[in-house]
């Protein structure tokens, strides 16, 4: 709870600095900020308690979830103080600022929701503030694009959200997942159907945030059409915070209901799965790519979600931290490729092992990582998502999801091979400091997790 | 403990060879190998020491939580089948680093830190005695060879290693799907090996994993038909590489089934075991028959090895105790002899800049010892008795024999073909007349001449002398077959 | 069996040295050869003196019938199945050991002459004493396994030696055929050995004789065995099917040819059968096959030989002709009477190929009888040696080759008349074509170039002396084994009685022939020798033809010049296809097929993915329509499903 | 005030939303022009208010209708963003067809 109420001090500040034109001083502040608050968030550690009468409420699901949140806003920051180098940027760099302390605010409400309205709230605010990111380069229509889509769908899908919530109030009379949930406990055996299409819908809806197919149109637009770092932000921190809302919402609502819901989800986790990898095949633009890529690890996700029975929590939380970390580091080099080589596409990592062997060993293990193999953090999330779907007994998902990832390997593979054997191209290649941080910091963590994932597995 | 020392070794070598430069690093690796070897031959004394107590047990087995659930422990060890892998990794590393010496590559650091980390992802395959453990170590090995040949590797590597990458990287996803498969349905929540072993899956399921796990390991030996990665890559492959690739890794296979496969699910493998046997046949024929017509050196090799290793895959899943034994026996022969074969290829290749054995001819003139050398690394790899290989062989094809005669006689057919293709590679490339593209062909360096030899008294060594060999391998084979064995 | 049994006789010193001995010439050749120069001709030589000294020494001090086994080490193991590193002495080792090390060295002392300019020298002599440690190996040791060693190691010594002179490719080929030629034979011996350990637990001549016994005759098990194992006597010895190699072997330096392919090597068929004579009299099928194939080998090679012109091919097919006889006397059960033809064989080919060697060295290379001639007057030692050998060979008393060859008669008279007749036959060819070399070589006048003409030379001491040896051996030679007509003593059949005793007590011993009987036999036999001769000598010396050239032969005469074409038929019938198929495999199936299936699926999974790729069209107006369709969709499938 | 709603079978209001509902989304499927298809959203959106308004009243209690106020709030602020967006893209483009917005696309 705290956490939430001084991040959304940090976005305050990040507006006033404007006035008293801290903007030189401001990232470094906000960064500060963050790791103080990370620390603080460490304290509400096994206390669970719940404020604001029963909005809000920390657990250790909450904790793990926002620590991670803030872990990664921490990273974004640190990029993004040599991502906006141009004037334009340095004229808005406070409110871009403010608004990414605002998106973290959305992400830690749906850590915590435990009342419908916050989830609500949650997610636009979340949302909102990314249709503005996303389109923040005005001048540029891509982003234009990038931005309106993301809005026009999220706003349509948010309507479904909503929709579903009016009708489980309607059959429960209360906002409150406990109330919902004991509603559904009593209920389990005979539920009211509007109970039932409410969920249904809220399902679709969160299935439209988290990009799982068949909702998953919008994410490959808008990756690509945003600017890199708001890409980096959306297929870490947005993705994983909806996947924690999606699963808090499931586990506290609606778990002894979702016979109901079986069917739609497995059909989409297998769909996510295949569309996400089969259609990153043949991709030639590395942020477009990364998209798709992103849509199957969010069918690998889903495998958590629908294996929810077993309160698979920790799996997904360690999966999200392999995944956040191999993709932030991924990011990282992706945008100091771009800027150096000015495209995005695949061509511009070709021969990059010869003119910067480290960065390309980076990007390797980064791919390594998300690809899912030993001994990089990516694999075990991968391992113990399986394992727990497995014991749950969706072993066809399992093997689904196992064929899904031998496709998968190809195209982190058609990277490695463009910057190994593909002949160099002339661009002087060089990350500034701060993004060498960045991206040892993530690998480092990556394989610490990779060599000792208990850290993460005993957590929850 | 002195297991998890082996272990060590050559990581921590791989991580300082980063730091070297130049010659300094090829000196290092060499000198790093060399010392692995002298800790190896402790540790088997340590091993053969008859009183078999808890200490020796405690100091070769080492057994820790890693992850408490899905459980996974951190459980190595040695018995008699992985220390002779380790043996036979161990006695191969040096000379492989040695075959390097006089080759110039660029990035020679990562090149050789690579390939002791690949050695350390062997060792651990080896070693490991839980099978969680055992499949990282298994994906760990895959990824250094794969970047060596990519970066190293001759004409259009990139598409030939991806393949390879993808085939092999298939089959071990499926065997991770195998191993969480058995997890789930073992009784006790385990995958360490005894546990394993112990409990019996029901045989309804046991088919399933089989395959799971078969697939695996046949992309990975390769057999027929799951092998048409492995020609390419060898010849595309720089020849360290291949030597690692077709001395070792493909070893990994063939271990694995004797370790993870026959014991866990012997119903399972009784159930396939005619079709696995009747494919291991067809490959070695089939891949004898077209090594008769390989012009190009390595390819030869390769086919050539996809036989010989086809023949041990038979002769395991023969499932008698000399089946097992000989193939233990054989593998060590084998990648000893594959390993020769390649480096004799090299040589020549790098000499003549050509592996057509059209364009070669007459090098016995120019080079007598290097022809001696290499009569001497044929005639092992063709089984002559009083070399390596003939004892494997023998015991192979005997073990087969009881299985079944008349497959054995077919699979015997080896014995001719190996004949023909190797007689006839050396001819066309010792013999005869100097062929114009080889007027030049200067003598073996000192490296060269001492990796060849230490090949030929190795070939000799074992061939004369296998009682160490087989006194090591004779109880774990007794057991695998007793594990193993329906009734 | 335990681990290192040393046996404390006085006959383990001698034991050991004999194979050790040319093992260390080897090895010293082998890594000095360069350096020593022609001394390793020397040292070679002495070193196997020496063991034929060591030979001797066990000749005198085996007690009679009594046989010694000298464990050295286990060799390997599995399971309860022993396999060690062991030396069986007794009379049948002992005579191949002195035949071997004897002519053996004899040879070696040629060789010093005969290969004295080439630059091969040293390692023609490390060869050849390889050759002789592996021959020692096979004769010597107690165990099929240790039979098998050397068997395949004087095939690679053979190996080694045909292609000796390895510029030439042809000779490379003929190298090749000879080893993979014996390859084919020895799985068929491994296969028999595989039988062996199968049923008996064991690879030792005698446990396995007492498992054979114990199943009884005829058993089906043993006849495996036993023909498996002929196989492998037919590889290395040269017997229909897998002769023709023999015939290429010529290529090799000719000390080779008399040592390898006509002394000792080619005879390992017929000892190993002798050696396991029990388990062969126990599977009477097995010696009928024997017999037969013994039997049309001996015509065929002699047919062949008839019309060869190559001095040394001539030579190669009588040596076809006569292990077959040698085979057929085995077939009949007559175990000693074959190793009494291997003896004395062993002498007089020996001779007759150092002779042709020398005719070859005087004639500086050449080999083709049609430019010879007249050569008598040259080279008189040589010219003489020679005329002994052809005696000999041809039967006619008192010269070794009649005494074996008419006891093997005799016993097909007993066994089979007919059998007796095609021997006979065969035999009368093998005088004509030899007294036809004899003839063309050394009587008449020189058909050669004058140039070569000129220097014509006798040999060397070094060379000739060998020779002289060997003839005088060769007259003597059959004394040891004379025919019961003659004398009761059959000293070559009471020394080895020993070996066969066993094998006599199985099989039914033919009823002793009369002597008129014998008398008639032997009159025949050498009167059929005597006009085989008398024709040759007619057409050759009185009429002074001369073999026509190979373009004008036609009809039967050019099937039979050319071998009757077998070579060209197994060439067709093995050689071809496995070419044709191996291209096969490797473009239609491994490429076409597997490769193609392989890259299928990634071909088809990369088109699924475009396929998919256009459902993102870009238009967010599609994509929510999509969504809401996708969402009925999913929804109906839900509720049909869960309803 | 709650007898004027209740008057009204509570189905009936859960009819109508759920048509004002269909209509929004019909219209956001049908319609090409962007702010058209915004205000279909604000039409759902406003579906679901009366819905939450009418349960909440039959329910007896208040937090409906104070959830419709957040809903009222952020559907401004959407709007807001929304419209803004569709400035830059005006500017850009001189037109509000969502189907000119396909630069992206595969």
């Amino acid at each position: 709870m705290n956490t939430l109420i001084y991040t959304a001090c940090l976005g305050l500040f990040g507006l006033l600095a404007e006035i008293f034109n801290l903007r030189k001083y401001l990232i470094p502040i906000l960064v500060l900020g963050l790791a103080v608050i990370f620390s603080l968030n460490l304290q509400t550690w096994n206390n669970p308690q719940t404020h604001f009468n029963g909005m809000l409420s920390d657990s250790n699901f909450s904790t793990a979830f926002s620590g991670l949140a803030l872990f990664i806003m921490l990273i974004i920051l640190i990029l993004s103080g040599d991502f906006y180098t141009s004037t334009d940027d340095e004229k808005h760099i406070s409110d871009y600022m403010a608004i990414l302390m605002f998106t973290l605010c959305g992400a830690l409400m749906m850590f915590s929701f435990s009342n419908m309205a916050m989830l609500f709230l949650g997610i636009e605010t979340l949302s909102i503030s990314l249709y503005v990111m996303a389109g923040s380069r005005r001048f540029e229509l891509k982003s234009n694009e990038a931005g309106f889509k993301y809005f026009l769908m999220g706003s349509f899908a948010s309507a479904f959200l909503l929709f579903g919530i009016a009708l489980v109030f309607g059959v429960t009379g209360t906002f409150s997942i406990d109330g919902i949930g004991n509603y559904m406990r009593m209920h389990a055996d005979k539920l009211d159907p509007l109970f039932i299409v409410g969920m249904l819908l809220m399902i679709f809806a969160m299935l439209f945030k988290v990009s799982a197919a068949p909702f998953h149109f919008w994410a490959p637009d808008v990756y690509e059409g945003a600017p890199s770092l708001i890409t980096a932000l959306m297929s870490t921190l947005v993705k994983i915070a909806a996947f924690a809302a999606f699963y808090r919402l499931l586990s506290s609502c609606f778990v002894f209901a979702l016979g109901k819901a079986e069917i739609i989800l497995t059909i989409s986790c297998a769909a996510t799965l295949l569309v996400g990898n089969l259609v990153a095949l043949v991709q030639d633009n590395f942020k477009r790519l990364l998209a798709y890529s992103g849509i199957s690890h969010a069918g690998y996700m889903m495998l958590a979600i629908i294996s929810i029975q077993g309160s698979t929590d920790s799996a997904l939380f360690l999966y999200s931290v392999g995944y956040a970390v191999a993709s932030l580091a991924a990011f990282a080099i992706a945008i100091t490729v771009f800027k150096a080589t000015g495209t995005e596409s695949i061509s511009g990592f070709n021969g990059l092992a010869k003119k910067n062997p480290l960065l390309a060993a980076s990007l390797t293990m980064a791919m390594l990582s998300l690809a899912g193999i030993p001994p990089f953090a990516g694999f075990f999330g991968k391992y113990f998502i399986f394992s727990e779907a497995f014991r749950n007994g969706w072993q066809n998902m399992v093997f689904v999801a196992i064929i899904s990832s031998i496709i998968g390997v190809f195209y982190y593979m058609k990277v490695i091979v463009a910057m190994y054997s593909k002949p160099a191209n002339e661009f002087e290649i060089k990350p500034t400091f701060a993004y060498q941080m960045v991206i040892a910091v993530c690998l480092i963590i990556s394989i610490v997790l990779g060599l000792y994932p208990c850290v993460f597995t005993k957590l929850l | 403990m002195l297991t998890l020392i082996l272990l060590l070794i050559p990581l921590i070598a791989s991580i300082i060879a980063l730091f070297l430069r130049g010659e300094l690093v090829k000196w290092f690796s060499l000198v790093a190998t060399i010392v692995q070897l002298a800790f190896t031959v402790y540790v088997f004394t340590v091993f053969k020491t008859p009183d078999t107590t808890e200490v020796t047990k405690n100091l070769l087995s080492l057994n820790i939580d890693w992850i408490n659930s899905p459980k996974i422990n951190f459980n190595i060890g040695l018995d008699g089948m992985s220390l002779l892998m380790v043996i036979l990794t161990n006695l191969l590393m040096p000379l492989i680093v040695l075959a390097g010496f006089n080759r110039n590559q660029e990035r020679t650091h990562i090149m050789y830190s690579l390939m002791l980390l690949m050695h350390f992802a062997l060792i651990g395959v080896f070693v490991s005695f839980d099978g969680f453990l055992y499949y990282i170590f298994w994906e760990l090995a895959l990824i250094p060879i794969y970047f060596i040949s990519l970066n190293w590797g001759g004409v259009n590597r990139a598409t030939v290693t991806l393949k390879f990458f993808i085939y092999t990287l298939a089959g071990s996803l499926l065997m991770l799907f195998g191993f969480i498969f058995l997890y789930w349905n073992t009784s006790s929540h385990s995958l360490s090996w005894v546990d394993l072993t112990m409990n019996h899956i029901c045989s309804c399921k046991q088919g399933f994993i089989f395959w799971m796990f078969f697939l695996a390991y046949a992309i990975k030996i390769p057999i027929i038909p799951f092998h048409t990665w492995q020609p390419d890559t060898y010849s595309s492959a720089p020849t360290q590489g291949t030597m690692l690739l077709s001395g070792i890794m493909l070893k990994m296979g063939l271990y694995s089934l004797l370790r993870w496969l026959l014991p866990i699910v012997p119903m399972g493998t009784a159930e396939y075991t005619p079709y696995v046997i009747a494919m291991c046949f067809i490959g070695v024929v089939y891949a004898s028959v077209i090594a008769i017509m390989q012009t190009d050196l390595k390819k030869l090799f390769a086919y050539s090895s996809i036989a010989h290793v086809g023949l041990i895959a038979a002769g395991i899943f023969a499932l008698n105790v000399q089946g097992i034994q000989g193939g233990l026996v054989q593998m060590l022969a084998h990648g000893i002899n594959v390993v020769g074969v390649f480096y004799c290829a090299d040589i020549i290749i790098n000499r003549t800049g050509s592996s057509d054995i059209n364009t070669l001819g007459g090098i016995r003139v120019l080079s007598p010892r290097f022809a001696t050398y290499f009569i001497i690394i044929v005639l092992g790899s063709v089984a002559l008795p009083l070399t390596n290989s003939f004892i494997g062989e023998f015991m192979l094809l005997l073990g087969l024999f009881e299985y079944n005669s008349w497959a054995a006689l077919f699979a015997g057919l080896t014995v001719i073909l190996g004949a023909v293709y190797m007689l006839r590679m050396y001819q066309k490339v010792m013999l005869g007349d100097i062929n114009e593209n080889v007027t030049v062909f200067e003598d073996l360096k000192w490296n060269e001449e001492l990796v060849l030899a230490t090949i030929a008294i190795l070939i000799f060594a074992f061939g004369i002398f296998p009682k160490p060999i087989l006194e090591l391998v004779a109880p774990i084979s007794e057991q695998i077959y007793r594990l193993s064995f329906v009734r | 069996m335990t681990d290192t049994v040393i046996q404390t006789s006085n006959l383990f010193m001698p034991t050991i040295l004999i194979p050790l001995l040319p093992l260390i010439g080897f090895i010293i050749n082998g890594l000095f050869g360069k350096k020593l120069g022609h001394a390793s001709g020397w040292i070679a030589t002495t070193m196997l003196l020496a063991s034929f000294a060591c030979a001797l020494v066990l000749f005198f001090n085996l007690p009679a019938g009594g046989s010694e086994t000298v464990v050295l080490s286990n060799w390997f193991y599995f399971k309860d199945i022993f396999i060690p590193f062991a030396f069986l002495i007794d009379p049948l080792t002992i005579t191949m050991l002195l035949v071997v090390t004897g002519i053996g060295s004899l040879i070696h002392l040629y060789s010093i002459g005969y290969m004295h300019d080439d630059e091969g020298f040293s390692r023609f002599f490390t060869y050849l004493n390889l050759f002789v440690f592996f021959m020692l190996i096979l004769v010597m040791g107690n165990n099929y396994l240790m039979m098998f060693i050397g068997w395949e190691g004087v095939g690679l010594c053979s190996y080694l030696l045909i292609g000796f002179w390895f510029k030439n490719q042809a000779y490379n080929d003929a190298a090749k055929k000879a080893f993979i030629m014996n390859r084919i034979g020895d799985l068929g011996f491994l296969v028999g050995m595989f039988m062996m350990l199968f049923h008996f637990k064991t690879l030792n001549y005698d446990q396995v004789a007492i498992g054979a016994l114990n199943l009884g005759i005829g058993n089906i098990t043993i006849v495996g065995i036993t023909l498996a194992l002929f196989i492998g006597a037919m590889g290395k010895s040269a017997q229909l099917p897998l002769y023709t190699w023999l015939p290429d072997a010529m290529a090799g330096p000719t000390p080779v040819s008399a040592l390898i392919h006509a002394a000792t090597m080619v005879t390992a068929g017929i000892y190993m059968i002798a050696r396991s004579n029990i388990l062969y009299s126990l599977a009477p099928h097995t010696l009928d096959v024997i017999l037969i194939v013994g039997t049309a080998t001996s015509i065929f090679a002699a047919i062949i030989g008839l019309l060869q012109n190559d001095i040394k091919k001539v030579l190669a097919y009588s040596t076809v002709s006569q292990l077959g006889l040698m085979f057929a006397a085995l077939g009949m059960g007559a175990f000693e009477s074959g190793m009494f033809h291997v003896v004395t064989h062993a002498f007089f080919k020996a001779l007759l190929f150092l002779g042709a060697g020398s005719v070859i060295h005087a004639l500086s290379g050449e080999q083709d009888m049609r430019r010879m001639g007249g050569l008598g007057k040259y080279i008189k030692i040589t010219f003489a040696t020679f005329l002994i050998g052809t005696i000999a060979i041809s039967g006619i008393p008192p010269f070794a080759g009649f005494f074996s060859k008419d006891e093997i008669l005799a016993t097909a008279f007993e066994h089979n008349k007919i059998i007796w007749g095609l021997l006979s036959f065969s035999s009368m060819l093998t005088a004509f074509y030899m007294f036809r070399l004899l003839y063309l070589t050394f009587s008449t006048s020189f058909r050669g170039t004058d140039e070569v003409k000129h220097h014509i030379h006798e040999s060397p001491m070094v060379m000739t002396l060998p020779l002289m040896i060997l003839a005088v051996c060769s007259i003597v030679v059959g004394f040891i084994g004379l025919p019961p007509v003659l004398s009761h003593t059959h000293s070559f059949k009471t020394y080895l009685s020993s070996v066969f005793a066993q094998s006599k007590t199985i099989m039914p011993a033919g009823h002793e022939m009369s002597h008129s009987m014998e008398w008639i036999l032997i009159g025949t036999a050498v009167g059929l020798a005597l006009v085989s001769i008398a024709f040759a000598y007619n057409k050759y010396v009185m009429q002074k033809q001369t073999p026509v050239e190979d373009e004008q032969l036609n009809g039967l005469n050019k099937v039979v010049a050319n071998k009757f074409y077998v070579d060209e038929i197994y060439n067709v019938v093995f050689v071809k296809p496995i070419m044709l198929l191996s291209d096969l495999f490797l473009v239609i199936i491994d490429k076409l097929i597997i490769d193609l299936l392989v890259h299928a699926v990634a071909f088809i999974t990369s088109q699924v993915g475009r396929l998919l790729r256009l459902f993102q069209s870009g238009h967010v107006g599609f994509y929510m329509f999509a969504m809401v369709i996708s969402m009925i969709i999913l929804l109906a499938v839900q509720i049909f499903v869960v309803i | 005030m709650e007898n004027s709603i209740q008057s009204v079978p509570q189905n009936w209001y859960l009819l109508l939303s759920t048509f004002m509902f269909c209509i929004g989304v019909m219209g956001v499927l049908l319609r090409r022009n962007a702010i058209i298809i915004l205000m279909c959203i604000e039409l759902m959106l406003n579906a679901v208010n009366l819905l939450l308004v009418s349960y909440s009243s039959y329910a007896g209690n208040a937090e409906g209708q104070v959830f419709v106020f957040f809903i009222m709030v952020v559907a401004a602020a959407e709007v807001a963003v929304g419209l803004a967006l569709l400035v830059s893209i005006y500017r850009n483009v001189a037109s509000t067809d969502i189907d000119i917005l396909n630069r992206m696309k595969w």
